[in-house]
């Protein structure tokens, strides 16, 4: 298996889903030239024409991607930062989320936004915000975080073959984490969460970047005696709830770790499943650890001190182990 | 209102259709206050000549998106008028299954996108779906039809700029109908005539008495023919009024305020549409009253067929209230 | 006191703050008109400048309202219908939410905005929906959810004179409720729940028009011999988790009322915070009765199966105490 | 370029106020580059007469607000560099305490009301605040500073209509350089005269060499004064053009693409908005050499106490990211 980085594998599975079907397109502002290197490329493969700049009007080409999608072709748009994401919501969640339930089961909206979200140093608080807990409440709408290559280029497969609006929200710190990734048509199911370390005592549920994040707690856990299993649900809708249940029924502790701000987060979502359908399985307090009640400051220390790292994930498994 | 150069068959047909969407509205306005049709509706009594004179010019495979004022825009692409009425009604038989009403229907198979409750959000999407044309080759034009309120809508201006700059088969329609709810145009627009805007992208932009159905039917074969030879988009506006409130039922709303004038409203019915076309089809003897009077009874039994077939309808189960989420 | 209804609560509350404060002004789509009747006859008092019928321009409207504000006005900005917040979130969530935070403390946004939300019969997915969970995870907006006319004008009077960005969410459902309402200066705090029926057996936190549905709940499972407490807790944010926590301290069992949808709403957040905070006091797990995850759907047989009624909650209370 | 008329303390002020400009931003390149400077950083070199020919009619209680590309309008303003350099640096000594960082500073206090992050975003704030000054009867004005990828935005379209029809107070700065980040304007504009957008509002357009910082001065004047007389909004296009990268770094994202040319670049060099004004000075004997000179090593001391205030200015402490969110 061949070793790439997490924007390689944007990019190779943008590429294959390009070749493998004519009606995907990708379109965003400057993805000929793809600022963060996801796009790069395509346009000398597939044409301006599939490959194409958009003007800085971001309801204009989010609605496009509705109206192409309903007539029959599978865009790839993107959206270059999560936070500007706010500029086209009513696209997103008042018509691609729900044309299809409106219209009766009749549009078929085979329709994927990809963004880069997340505190990625200093990039102050209209470019860092994470943004899915907001398309959390609309029904109508997948979400995908990936937390590595090989799943980012998996998922992004599916999504893209998904006969739905999914959204792929692409941590900007992962740019160039590496990892295996299988060659070939490699897919990863949405709705199928992943346990990336096994444990016993307590289960962590983490979300994109914070899955290296609860590895790294989970090592320094260990070394204390406390097994932690690192669960990333990969998607946030649908939401693999079967296997957190069995985690946390095998183990009787949880912790959320999501960099979104604790209050509406995917963590409170998460915790709410958690309280209702595996309160039985509970011997503590659901403990979420996720980014401060404010915006994500400029100042590195500031922003280290508002977003979530190990040292507070294992603090947290401490609390409840101890 | 000139009807020359215009085949009698094309004429008679926006005829039928211009009465059909008339009595239509008129029907479900009783249906409305009868309690038989719930939530919203909202009449384009007295602008049947847009959608009619627009459509005529459109190919059954072209597309279009509507607004929240559409079922002039449904009936005249070729919309039913059985599962029409019984969405309205808000029945399974419905166009979507009763999930949508009034503000939603939609019909993929003619190319009707969508009506839409959020005003100018069908501008995008329809820049969207002539987008798909350009790129897969096909030769269709898609039709965003929108409210003078919708054109100080930021989507009306990033759509407008994008479809010009990629010269894109879609044509944008304005109906000035003079009122966005009950603010005057003078009021919410700078400008008031719309059509100017086209110049602000580079793009045709033709004003048209949108009481005259073939005047706008002119037109749009022309911003068609454009769109088709790829020469990229138009701006289309016809100026036109609406007869009745912005939404039935609105005097409850206005608790007695009034908005516009009688007498401008009062002028505005002397310039009737379908009174016109009327009109100058006898003039010209394309048409015989008696030849009018029986399309028009054939349309009331069509009409009565479909009330019929409403209220005779299922009412959905609650239990669909949950399919038809995701693919 | 007075008895009026909601709708009046709202006029009475926007024209004792614009006459109190020559910087308060309304804007927003046919308000010289009112469509519901809050604005009603604030026009002919005040004027044409400080009640302003805006063009159909979401964003500029809204955006408008944060310049005014930054310019020392004290805005109230109606947005007709919650679900076209969606045409101006960048203004909310990026403008208004963020500015006094990144101009390190510099901004005071004395601004509210107003909408009507929820499911009000037939109107269907696109003016139906409810909107606050979108804005739960966005810091630095307060959330107010008023479930009563004495509320409304209180909270509504609160918001107007709070120095920071209020969303002001009015159920349609509520226009015609009567109640008594206090006379003069009638102020309810941001931030403070209020029990609206005392119980033993379970808690019942209920949002907005949630809180006459938990009230008639209550009644009926009164009469089977369960005894059911109703808190409102009027602001989502901030949340007055105190209260919450001591009533559930105090019965061990908690059902939270939410129009939103289930995933990603305002009772996903409270479930979180007690399942941590309040885990100790918990006898059962936490029901969240809230609308399905489907758009509101336009017939009416099809919207009452998705919004939650009384019965739901009462069903869910027999769960619990069974 | 033409200086007569405008007094020489205007014109050696515009000339301090633009070399300012272009060494604050020359030497946060290259703080960038050591890695004193974190984040993202836009710089406006060669932009410089926009920021100073607009503010330099404007009084102090006018307001402004700009975009990502904005240490230039601050500036211009009347921004300090010290907490300017400071807030940069993310120290709480700066602007905003180290919260914001470039693309968020803000000065309440001399009418800053922000840079922005997300493009567009800052004309409807501009429009608000001259609804304020409308409201308050003073005779403020404000101004929006954005770029011509900006004007693409539905916020410019709504902003400007709003105004327009309200008549406020108002000026649209379109700093066109020709790029949004590396897309040119003719695959992302319809037409490649901003100005021409006027119409569309029924607003006067007007367009300028934004390299001429006197000519930039003169129609802002005018602008100023209609909207002062309360005659409402102007759109005013600024034509210029950005020496450096879109970003400061960019080199590395494009991966040795390239987007423009270096003759066209070259040529707008020969333009320098600074030089060009100099020599003005210089032929007209408004200003020696020497003078200038002087001028510029002023600067230089300026601008090293700036960093050195920056550089020994405290980090933010991380107990203060939890403040100023609410009032
Ligand atoms: C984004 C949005 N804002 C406001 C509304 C409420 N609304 C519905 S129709 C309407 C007026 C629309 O005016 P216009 O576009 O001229 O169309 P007309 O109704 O005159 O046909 C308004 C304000 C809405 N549905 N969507
Ligand atoms: C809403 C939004 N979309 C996209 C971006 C990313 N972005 C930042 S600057 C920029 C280009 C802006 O171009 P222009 O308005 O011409 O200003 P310039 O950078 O040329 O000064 C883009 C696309 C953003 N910050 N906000
Ligand atoms: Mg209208
Ligand atoms: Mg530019």
């Amino acid at each position: 298996m061949p070793t790439i980085n997490f924007i390689q594998a944007i990019n190779e599975a943008l590429r294959e889903e390009m070749r493998r079907d004519p009606g995907v397109f990708v379109m965003g502002e400057d993805v000929e030239f793809g600022a963060f290197g996801a796009t790069r490329g395509l346009v000398e493969e597939f044409g301006k024409a599939r490959v194409r700049n958009t003007p800085l009007s971001e309801a204009g080409f989010a609605g496009a991607g509705v109206g192409a999608a309903m007539a029959g072709l599978r865009p790839v748009v993107e959206i270059e930062f999560a936070s500007f994401l706010y500029c086209c919501m009513d696209q997103i969640c008042n018509q691609a989320a729900k044309l299809r339930y409106m219209s009766g089961g009749q549009a078929r909206l085979a329709l994927t936004y990809r963004c880069v979200f997340g505190a990625m140093g200093s990039a102050a608080a209209q470019h860092s915000e994470t943004v899915y807990p907001q398309f959390l409440s609309v029904p109508g709408l997948k979400i995908v975080v990936p937390s590595g290559p090989a799943d980012m280029k998996g998922l992004l497969k599916s999504a893209i073959r998904d006969d739905n609006p999914v959204l792929v929200f692409e941590h900007g710190r992962l740019g160039w984490t590496q990892e295996e990734v299988p060659e070939g048509d490699h897919l990863v199911p949405l709705g199928q969460a992943s346990i990336k370390r096994e444990g016993r005592d307590l289960t962590i549920v983490a979300i994109g970047l914070m899955v290296q994040k609860a590895l790294e707690a989970a090592e320094t856990l260990a070394a204390e005696g406390i097994s932690a299993e690192v669960l990333d649900p990969r998607t946030l809708v649908p939401l693999d709830k079967r296997s957190i249940l069995e985690s946390v029924a095998k183990t009787g502790r949880l912790i959320i770790a999501d960099e979104a701000h604790v209050t509406g987060s995917a963590a409170s979502e998460i915790a709410a499943v958690v309280a209702d359908e595996g309160f039985d399985y509970l011997d503590a307090p659901i403990k979420r650890v996720a980014s401060a009640d404010v915006p994500i400051p400029f100042a590195p220390a500031l922003e280290a001190a508002v977003i979530p790292g190990a040292d507070r994930i294992a603090n947290a498994a401490r609390e409840l182990c101890g | 209102m000139k009807i020359d150069g215009l085949p009698r068959e094309l004429l008679v047909g926006m005829y039928r259709t211009m009465r059909t969407i008339r009595r239509f509205e008129e029907r479900i306005k009783e249906l409305f206050f009868m309690g038989e049709i719930p939530g919203f509706v909202h009449a384009s009594i007295g602008e049947e000549a847009v959608p009619t004179g627009v459509c005529s010019a459109l190919d059954p495979s072209d597309r279009i998106t509507s607004n929240h004022r559409g079922h002039g825009h449904l009936i005249a692409k070729g919309g039913k008028l059985r599962p029409m009425m019984a969405e309205l009604f808000g029945r399974r038989t419905g166009y979507c299954k009763g999930k949508g009403g009034s503000m939603h229907v939609v019909d993929l198979s003619i190319g009707i996108l969508g009506a839409n409750g959020i005003v100018g959000a069908g501008i995008p999407i329809a820049t969207g779906s002539a987008l798909a044309s350009q790129l897969t080759g096909k030769k269709e034009v898609s039709v965003a039809f929108f409210g003078d309120g919708a054109a100080n809508e930021g989507t009306f201006h990033e759509s407008a700029n994008l479809a010009a700059v990629w010269k894109l088969p879609v044509i944008f329609v304005c109906e000035n109908n003079a009122y966005a709810e009950w603010t005057p145009i003078s009021e919410a627009s700078a400008v008031s005539d719309i059509a100017i805007r086209g110049q602000a992208y580079g793009m045709p932009g033709i004003a048209v008495d949108g009481n005259d159905v073939c005047a706008v039917y002119r037109a749009a074969r022309e911003a068609v023919a454009r769109a088709r030879a790829g020469s990229g988009p138009t701006l289309l506006e016809c100026k036109t009024y609406r007869w009745e409130g912005h939404v039935v039922g609105e005097e409850a709303m206005l608790a007695g305020k009034e908005y516009r004038s009688a007498e401008d409203l009062a002028q505005w019915k002397l310039r009737c549409p379908i009174e016109r076309l009327a009109t100058a089809l006898k003039e010209a003897g394309a048409a015989t009253a008696e030849e009018l009077a029986e399309i028009d009874s054939r349309i009331e039994k069509e009409l009565e067929d479909a009330v019929t077939y409403a209220k005779q309808s299922e009412q959905a189960d609650p239990s669909e209230a949950f399919t038809d989420l995701f693919a």
